[in-house]
């Protein structure tokens, strides 16, 4: 798990995101550029009418794989500050389920670190949504997190 | 060269549909049969034959770092099997 | 000049951008994705301790090609709305010079308007900054924007 | 061919430095010699030696559009000057 070495923020909420509270503590005179995305809660998948939707998490190892996001984001971008974060539970059409906030002093480094951020941690946080239609429910089509295919000094099962 | 098998206590942990299908989030399980997290999704799978074919699609976890099916479990260990993600 | 076939917000102003009301308009049941860019004042340029800026524009030319952007971004990506807007006068350290909001159904396609936008703005977008320091002012070392060379059917000059 | 020279009037607009060169951001002027925007501004940098050497580094529009320096002018255009843009 990576240190926080940086200011960032990164959590889970059962409360609405407080989004301006997130870009508040991104933004310094030092900086220039603050990328956002908001992803929020669409009204409809795959031409189905969605009601609304349940997430859940893998709570401490989602956060420390925000964590490790926003580590990398340092590592590999001249960037500032980060704010991740996710809620959980229940969220209606048009709720926010993630926000990210990335600040830095030039517009290309918060740029591609704002879109690194979403990429991965759509690919390797552990949380899963499932969408209530009229007739049903179902959990959504997600992405399979890279694992190692094998332990590198794993020995033989007996 | 034969090991000795001991008891090992882990905690395990289901997620998404894997939640649905043993029941519950989440179990203390003893046993001597779980060297390794792939021989433990053994011991749920035949306890929960749906759970076998989903086995192409989840990875697995060892004290919250995805870890490869043949990642020998000790005891205190925390493993998850968890579904494809679909946050954000 | 583009007509606004779409939802879209392009505006000039000399009062503070109203972030909130931007990303308010963008945002829509059928939307799951909003990139913002917020552009503000560093609290220095190429290491010199900055004062404050002033803004100046060609108006009815500023907007015209902001407008332009705007259609642009309906054309080149599958976005539903845009909101493009951009300060004049004095502004101060950390005050935004310019917001860009873009929602769409889907994240990739507000990212990749929300980035052609920002960059295209400050290429084409006939906007100009001065900076004030301790000890003087300079003009912004800016973009020259693409013009055409010759007149197609130019008449040779008597 | 020759053409026959007529006074056409014009708006001219100088910004940024420009502005600060010749004194004032806008100006109607009425002449003989502006058949081309390269031409109108030949006028100014006589009136002004400075702004010669902003040449290379400038841009024309015309009707609020980028115009060619060629672009021939007709009386009503509204013409600028602009140095690099440094929005955003």
């Amino acid at each position: 798990m990576a240190t926080p070495l940086h200011d960032d923020i990164c959590q889970l909420v059962r409360d609405p995101i407080n989004v301006a509270a997130l870009v508040h503590h991104v933004r310094a005179p030092e900086d220039g550029a603050i990328f956002t995305f908001d992803g929020f809660v669409r009204n409809q998948s795959h031409s189905r009418a969605t009601l609304y939707l349940d997430y859940e998490a893998y709570e401490t190892m989602a956060l420390a794989k925000m964590r490790e996001i926003a580590a990398q984001l340092h590592e590999k971008y001249k960037i500032h500050r980060v704010a991740i974060a996710h809620r959980l539970g229940r969220l209606q059409i048009g709720e926010t389920s993630v926000f990210i906030a990335v600040s830095a002093p030039h517009r290309a480094a918060a740029f591609d670190a704002c879109r690194f951020a979403i990429d991965t941690l759509k690919r390797t946080v552990p949380i899963w949504k499932k969408e209530y239609f009229e007739d049903g429910a179902v959990w959504a089509d997600g992405e399979l997190p890279p694992a190692p295919a094998a332990t590198p000094h794993a020995k033989p099962a007996s | 060269m034969a090991t000795v098998s001991q008891s090992i206590s882990l905690k395990v942990l289901f997620f998404g549909r894997l939640k649905e299908i043993v029941g519950h989030a989440e179990e203390s399980l003893a046993s001597t049969d779980a060297a390794t997290i792939e021989q433990l999704f053994a011991l749920y799978a035949a306890r929960h034959p749906e759970l076998a074919k989903f086995r192409p699609s989840l990875v697995a976890s060892r004290n919250q770092e995805f870890a490869a099916w043949d990642t020998p479990l000790h005891t205190g260990d925390e493993v998850a099997f968890l579904p494809p993600v679909s946050g954000g």
